[in-house]
């Protein structure tokens, strides 16, 4: 038999001032079921705990109902309360007679009989609860990284260094990700390269973390704290442990025409290669639509070159299965195709070029050794115009309707390297608006204009063509109301940044979701915002939206924290109010595995009694409760109501309803 | 007509949104006819925008513009300044009274390559 | 024996509504149903076979039983079925009863006027007056003749035959005099020759009828042990839906299920038509006892041809009516079980 | 308080509310807390997600005599559990549409996205449906007349 | 026909003979040309009893769960409309498709003894079918019947074809047909609510809860259904109040839309002639009108409409107002 309290809240006169809650409490205690009955002025105060937990204690309550605010206040105080009081925390249910009663309504009798309603609406309710426990599920203490660039390195070293394995999956041949393509950052101006390799070698020799490059996860599965991943090792025709890094093959190789996609394809390269000098790990790799020899058969000079014998052309895929207790996924970004954008001139002029094109041609690792010439001729130009917002903030349908967020500071640096370096040069940039939030950020532009004398054009460029070897840019001068024409040797264009494409599969499967842009959603834009909505599934870098490098290491960093604070855990406590399903009652349709957004629900092949000594074998519905999130949608779709969700279940809510309408 | 009820009739006509304009001057930056008009292609969406149209009412630019539509071609904001340029001609037109190209006078064979609303816009622009 | 003009039958039936309810099949929707009479209605005394059988007006598909009012913690019962507010039940004619749908209701009522007696299906038995109607053109599903029934001639406490022209109307009883005489005006005498000649082709008819020989004789008692053993249910069960189509038309069929139902104020208790072809039907503890389609299909065949009259001297609960023959989705039924298991007399 | 005599029984529709726990329960506080009034008739059933509602449960409420139904989810796109309220976007459209093939007032049911800070539009929301449903007066097409028996 | 029943025949005397199969499903003679029933063959022996006709109109997909858990593989003939309910109970899990043989049969139409005998024919003894003549043989003579009169109501708007096959056995052309299934709805649809409304509620009334439309659907396959489940708080036995008739065909309606082929089995077996069909089938529309034409059982992989979405799709008020997009 039912032993049910109710406990009515005051709160002060905000409830009180429009509810009799003195004549509440007392209509109620004639419930059926119903054994305590009391009105307090702040259930919520220690006093007010204390009475709730007396009440239970001496009226042997076996559920309980709060006639208070809104249970998205206080649900949890009470909760806590009844557990200490030696009842299960979810028999405790909120009537909410402040929010949906006593602070909407003005009229005193009213007001009262729908607090009466709703206080029994949440009788009806627990009558039904169950006590739950919550699960607990071990944690795998090792970490993945997906994506070897600076978010994935700094997050994998700051987990490794509190102690847990880490491995990073990066699915080129090196990690170092775009960081590495850089030349100077802003707005310090220290060498890219120089604040990035120490802590690409920090990861190769840190003892917990294990670098699979030339990598790709395959598939996931499993939950916080248990993923099981599988991790496709490309062929790289070339044995990693055997490769000393020598560069024999690569000087050997007669396959050169290759494209230096490390330096956007601005010079060539052979078919093997390591990537950059700096490259981690220092192993060749054979591009295989290059190589003669997997191409054609005949060749096989670099195999006979190798010292160390690590050349081996038969080499296949091969796959890799792990757990892993957290994901962090960092795969970065790409610059985006410029074909909707023919009035640039871009396929149509070597001397227009991107602006990563232009870290690499001012690199001295890059293909000019760091001497700024025009890819067209190979001279010095003289005028340099910049176009920023190119195809960024546009909503035509061409570009991307969002802002890229580093082009204005990385503009104002290029704008000022080439000052510095080549004073002679004259430099302009079109800007439509000039965006530099952040730390020493606007100083760092100013010093472009005030101290180098930098040409900034409050404009737009409509046309850049070429005529007799110029490259004419044609654009307005907003603030001067004029149409101008300035004669460049080279035009940069900052081209808008979007997601790595690869991250489509990687979010399908993790079942992290995405937004229009193809950007990773955070949890919560503002108080979760390196958690992805997948529990054990973190965001660091540009994956998750634009942004810059100090930005990127610090979400990094604050991922690593969010892994760490989870792997540090032994147990996993999970939320009691999660789907079950009825094996007696399952077909096995899976039409709730359909809907469910997390991976929850696998099937199994039972065996059931079925009379008369028989046995069945069906396929039924199984609910992984540490991955179900309790929204509830497979329970609309199983037709045979099998699926149920603990704590908001069927009966309770049609019990609800009946309570509602009844008047 | 109220001058409010115009500058709404203008919006309607030109059917572009112009609060959607973030002020690039990509449009001014690729006109043709730039330097012949006296209010650029960038100002008439801003000048709308404000309500100021008694200067495009009496503005020359609106008989300068090409109706090349380049300007509409590159916005990156779905901003169309050349229809708005249109809507503005119309306007005036309609305030002058009937003195419209008559249906015989349009040449016979018509280039279907043309956009109808420069071919429009031909008609008013030269028929004055 | 006394007739009356088919035109004059509105008459009729407003009369004997003036002062009772009539039950008589009625067109409703596209299917004949017994409903309650009324202006405009379109009455079809042609049809054969109403879609549900007569049984319904005495035992309804849904009766409530008691309420129960909930006040706080206080529980009142507040009146038990049919006697609502003491008043006795307003008695009714069930018009149009064929031969075998009336040999049902004698099988109905074995089973709840015996001890203890069912009041609900009491009190509507003593307050209807049952109209036979005599069948002239039975169908090939038919084979009351099979149970010893006569369709040409109904028994009831009014007999009525039809033909192109009248009505032809026999009181039985007390109760049929009664009837009759609330609307003497409309009949005139006369209709002993018609009845007779069509009593003579219709009885030539049905014994033309494909199952007019049907063979029961192995359905004995005594044979009860070696008809519940026989393999054969197996494959005759197969197709079984285990709907309840032809315990929902059948005439005969007498299981119910007892359920509550929540109002706003209280809880009233109901009995509604049950299927022994229900997987859910008799729930116990541990559940059905039949758990399989094979044993709920052979249940519902044995009551009707060994179970039943072995407790009732050898009548049948099964009257022939041919009802499930027609509505069975998958064209299963007793005359299949009765044919395969039986003797074939004449066969 | 109230002068007793002057009641006349005026039609005043029952509603059922069902909101989810991340948006529009949490715009009703947010109206709560900003005094923005609705009618009394409306009661609310907190479910997790919007996705939670079994159209049972909106037949369930017809037939113990709700005039009303409406649900409240978070606005598609934002749903808390990512694709929640997509599913029952499809649902309810098939289910209200079809409803309505029924013959049963279309006006009686309604979904409607209301995130958490919009207690301004759950107020307008909720007065709009309920003098909508008191137009329509009582909801006798789809309710059980054994819940309203001895009344 | 006849010759495709002996194709048949000959079919599954092989099959079973060769030990390809443990059992064929097909349909048995019955006491009548007209009432033959689904039924399993295990041996040749038992075949004598197989037939193949025009009254044939059952559909023998459902069998298949149970078959499909025997020992052996089961042959099954299936006519085109059955195939989209075998595929989306192979889709569904419910029957085990390596267990199967299909074979595809011809179907012209099957037709409804219920209306021949409305237009007065009686003991029927054989039909036989010239285009759209049918001769009816009967006691009383021969009688010549219109087909598309005759056809039960599912064959009357079919315009399927196989969907799946393991062999077909296929003799006649299928005539081509051109009819719109929806014109019903559509009908409905014009009604003005109350009409529509009345409508319902004299069909509906009739119902009797007999759960045949539910027992015989192929997509009705729950191990329990929630209305025979007291734990589901919508159970009920026999309908006792309007409300319930209209709760039960809602739920199930509802339940079966996205997955409902429109097999018309439902129509078939109501032994109250509800056209039940048009319930569905207004899912059926409507989930064509709104999300893109669907049908249910086209293949034996991928989701429903209901467990699938765009994020542009309609909003319910939008869908209820006929705004559609």
């Amino acid at each position: 038999m039912q032993r049910i309290g109710v406990f009515i809240c005051w709160c002060g006169s905000n409830i009180a001032a429009t509810v009799d809650v003195k004549k509440v409490a007392e209509t109620i205690k004639n419930e059926p079921g119903v054994v305590y009955s009391e009105n307090y002025q702040y259930m919520c105060s220690e006093n007010g705990q204390q009475l709730i937990k007396q009440a239970i204690k001496e009226h042997n309550l076996t559920g309980i109902v709060v006639g208070a605010c809104s249970p998205r206040m206080h649900e949890a105080t009470f909760r806590k309360a009844a557990e200490e009081a030696g009842l299960n925390p979810y028999m405790v249910e909120i009537a909410n007679i402040r929010e949906h009663c006593s602070w909407i309504h003005k009229d005193m009798d009213e007001a009262t009989e729908k607090a009466v309603i709703l206080v029994r609406t949440a009788i009806a309710k627990v009558k039904l609860n169950a006590p739950l426990q919550a699960g607990e599920s071990p944690v795998i203490k090792r970490a993945l990284v997906i994506g070897g660039g600076i978010a994935g390195i700094q997050a994998a070293l700051d987990i490794a260094d509190a102690g847990f394995e880490v491995d990073i999956v990066e699915k080129n041949a090196t990690i170092g990700g775009r960081m590495a393509q850089l030349d100077k950052t802003f707005p310090t101006l220290d060498c890219s390269a120089c604040i990035l390799t120490p802590k690409m070698v920090d990861c190769a020799q840190h003892e917990k973390i294990d670098i699979l490059s030339y990598s790709e996860v395959e598939e996931v599965k499993g939950f916080v704290g248990n993923f099981n991943v599988k991790i496709r090792r490309k062929a790289r025709y070339v044995d990693e442990t055997k490769c000393t890094g020598c560069k024999i093959c690569m000087e050997k190789c007669p396959s050169k025409k290759g494209l230096n996609t490390f330096n956007m394809g601005l010079n060539p390269r052979p078919a093997i290669h390591i990537p950059f000098a700096q490259a981690i790990p220092n192993v060749a790799v054979i591009d295989p639509e290059q190589c003669i020899k997997l191409k054609t058969g005949k060749c096989g000079i670099c195999q006979k070159f190798c010292g160390v014998g690590a050349i081996d052309y038969e080499q296949k895929d091969t796959f890799i299965d792990r757990e892993y207790g957290a994901i962090v996924v960092a795969t970065g970004f790409k610059p985006i195709a410029l074909d909707n954008f023919n009035e640039y001139g871009y396929s149509d002029n070597k001397d227009v070029i991107t602006s990563l094109e232009l870290e690499r041609l001012m690199n001295a690792a890059g293909p000019t050794d760091g001497v700024l010439l025009r890819p067209s001729d190979g001279k010095h130009p003289k005028v340099i115009t910049f176009i920023q917002c190119v195809g960024s903030r546009d909503t035509s349908g061409c570009g991307k309707p969002y802002c890229s967020k580093i082009c204005c500071m990385y503009t104002a640096k290029h704008a000022m390297l080439i000052r510095e370096k080549y004073p002679d040069t004259e430099v302009h940039v079109f800007y439509i608006d000039v965006r530099t939030p952040g730390k020493n950020y606007d100083e760092f532009y100013r010093r472009a204009v005030e101290q180098y004398g930098v040409d900034y054009i409050k404009g737009m460029v409509g046309k850049v063509y070429n005529e007799n070897g110029k490259l004419m840019v044609q654009g307005s001068n907003l603030i001067d109301n004029e149409q101008i024409t300035i004669e460049s040797d080279l035009v940069v264009l900052a081209t808008a940044i979007e997601p790595e494409p690869s991250v489509r599969k990687v979010a399908t499967l993790l079942t992290a979701s995405i937004d229009t842009n193809n950007f990773l959603t955070e949890s919560h834009a503002k108080l979760r915002p390196v958690e992805s909505p997948t529990a054990g599934v973190y965001l660091a870098g540009v994956c998750q939206g634009p942004k810059d490098i100090p930005e990127t290491v610090s979400q990094a960093s604050a991922c690593a924290a969010k892994v760490i604070g989870l792997l540090a855990k032994d147990k996993l406590k999970t939320n009691p109010c999660v789907a079950m399903a009825d094996e007696n009652m399952c077909n096995g349709c899976s039409q709730c595995a359909n809907v469910c957004a997390y991976g929850a629900i696998t099937y199994v092949e039972k065996e059931f009694r079925l009379g008369g000594g028989k046995t069945e074998v069906r396929r039924v519905a199984s609910v992984n409760p540490a991955v179900c999130q309790g929204c509830g949608a497979c329970t609309v779709t199983c037709p045979s109501g099998a699926m149920d969700l603990k704590g908001f279940s069927s009966k309770q809510i049609m019990s609800e309803v009946e309570a509602i309408c009844k008047m | 007509m109220t001058k409010e009820e115009r500058i709404d009739n203008i919006k309607r006509i030109s059917g572009t949104d112009v609060r959607k304009c973030m002020k690039c001057g990509k449009c001014s930056g690729r006109c043709p006819a730039f330097k012949e008009m006296d209010i650029k292609p960038h100002q008439f969406v801003t000048m709308l925008a404000k309500g100021k149209i008694d200067e495009l009412l009496e503005s020359k630019a609106i008989w300068n513009c090409f109706s090349c539509m380049a300007c509409v071609e590159r916005c990156p904001r779905g901003v169309a300044p050349a229809a708005v340029i249109e809507a503005v001609r119309d306007t005036v037109v309609r305030m002058q009274g009937k003195n419209g190209l008559k249906a015989e006078e349009i040449p016979p064979i018509v280039d279907e390559l043309i956009p109808q609303q420069l071919l429009v816009s031909a008609y008013r622009k030269y028929n004055k | 024996m006394l007739k009356i003009a088919k035109e004059r039958l509105n008459e009729l039936y407003a009369k004997i509504s003036e002062s009772m309810g009539l039950f008589i099949p009625i067109k409703k929707g596209g299917e004949v149903n017994y409903h309650v009479w009324g202006e405009g209605k379109e009455v079809s005394l042609e049809t054969l076979k109403t879609v549900k059988s007569p049984k319904n007006m005495f035992f309804p598909q849904t009766e409530n039983m008691m309420k129960f009012k909930t006040e706080g913690k206080n529980i009142e019962i507040l009146e038990a079925g049919i006697r609502k507010q003491g008043d006795e039940l307003k008695p009714f004619v069930a018009f149009g009863v064929k031969a075998c749908d009336y040999k049902a209701i004698e099988v109905l009522d074995k089973v709840f006027l015996a001890e203890p007696v069912d009041t609900f299906y009491q009190a509507r038995r003593n307050a209807t007056t049952i109209v036979t109607l005599a069948c002239s053109k039975p169908e090939e599903s038919c084979f009351c003749g099979v149970f010893g029934i006569d369709a040409t001639n109904p028994q009831g406490d009014v007999s009525t035959w039809l033909d192109e022209k009248y009505l032809y109307w026999q009181a039985n009883t007390e109760k049929g005099e009664t009837l009759t005489s609330l609307a003497s005006e409309l009949f005139e005498k006369g209709g002993e020759t018609e009845v007779e000649a069509q009593k003579t082709s219709t009885k030539a008819v049905l014994a033309q009828l494909p199952f007019a020989n049907l063979d029961l004789s192995r359905f004995k008692p005594e044979n009860l042990n070696e008809l519940f053993d026989d393999t054969r249910w197996e494959e005759m069960s197969e197709a079984c839906l285990g709907c309840g189509t032809c315990t929902f038309v059948c005439p005969t069929c007498q299981c119910f299920d007892i359920r509550d139902f929540k109002t706003n104020d209280g809880v009233i208790r109901y009995r509604c038509w049950d299927s022994c072809m229900y997987s859910d039907f008799t729930l116990m503890a541990h559940g059905n006892s039949r758990t399989t389609q094979m044993q709920r299909f052979r249940q519902r065949f044995m009551h009707k041809l060994v179970y039943y009259p072995s407790q009732n001297d050898g009548l049948y609960s099964c009257v022939g009516c041919g009802r499930c023959v027609n509505k069975c989705p998958q064209n299963l039924n007793i005359v299949k079980v009765i044919k395969t298991l039986g003797g074939k007399k004449n066969d | 308080m109230q002068d007793v005599t002057t009641e006349k029984k005026e039609f005043t529709p029952n509603i059922v509310a069902f909101c989810c726990n991340w948006c529009s329960y949490a715009g009703a506080d947010l109206a709560g807390s900003s005094r923005l009034s609705y009618p009394a008739n409306v009661k609310i059933i907190r479910v997790p997600c919007s996705c939670r509602v079994n159209p049972t449960f909106v037949l369930k409420a017809f037939q113990q005599g709700a005039d009303g139904v409406i649900l409240c989810g978070c606005h598609p796109g934002d749903c808390h559990y990512v694709t929640g309220n997509y599913y029952t976007r499809r649902r309810m459209a098939l289910l209200f549409n079809f409803l309505n093939y029924m013959g049963i007032e279309k006006e009686r049911t309604r979904v409607e996205w209301v995130s958490a800070a919009e207690g301004q539009k759950f107020s307008a929301v909720m007065n709009d449906f309920v003098k909508t449903v008191t137009e329509l007066g009582e909801n006798k097409r789809l309710t059980d007349l054994r819940v309203k028996e001895g009344e | 026909m006849k010759d495709v029943e002996l194709k048949m025949l000959e079919r599954a005397k092989a099959l079973l003979e060769s030990g390809e199969v443990a059992r064929v499903i097909g349909w048995k003679k019955g006491e009548f040309i007209y009432d033959p029933a689904p039924a399993s063959f295990e041996t040749v022996d038992e075949l004598k009893d197989f037939v193949y006709n025009w009254f044939c109109g059952a559909n023998l997909s459902k069998y298949l769960i149970q078959a499909s858990k025997k020992e052996g593989k089961t042959a099954v003939f299936l006519k085109p409309c059955d195939t989209y309910s075998f595929n989306q109970l192979v889709k569904e899990h419910r029957v085990k498709r390596e267990n199967i043989h299909v074979i595809a049969v011809e179907c012209l139409g099957k037709f409804d003894v219920a209306k021949i005998k409305a237009q007065g024919v009686s003991s029927i003894v054989d039909v036989e079918v010239q285009n759209k003549e049918v001769k009816v043989k009967s006691f009383g003579g021969e009688t010549v019947l219109n087909k598309p009169e005759i056809l039960l109501t599912k064959c009357e708007t079919c315009q399927k074809t196989h969907q799946v096959k393991d062999e077909e056995i296929i003799l006649h052309d299928r005539p081509e047909r051109d009819v719109n299934r929806f014109a019903e709805v559509e009908k409905l649809e014009a009604m003005t609510p109350d009409e529509r409304f009345a409508f319902w509620r004299e069909q509906l009334q009739k119902c009797i809860r007999c759960n045949a439309c539910r027992n015989v659907c192929p997509a009705c396959s729950c191990v329990k259904c929630v209305f025979d489940n007291p734990a589901s708080g919508i159970a009920a036995k026999a309908n006792d109040d309007k409300f319930e008739e209209q709760l039960f065909h809602i739920i199930r309606a509802f339940h079966v839309a996205g997955r409902c082929t429109d097999c018309g089995e439902c129509s078939r077996v109501c032994p109250q002639n509800i056209p039940l069909h048009l319930l569905n089938r207004k899912f059926i529309k409507d989930i064509d009108g709104l999300y893109g034409e669907y049908q249910a059982g086209e293949t034996d992989e991928g989701k429903t409409p209901l467990t699938s979405y765009t994020e542009n799709d309609i909003e319910p008020t939008d869908a209820v107002n006929g705004e559609a997009k």
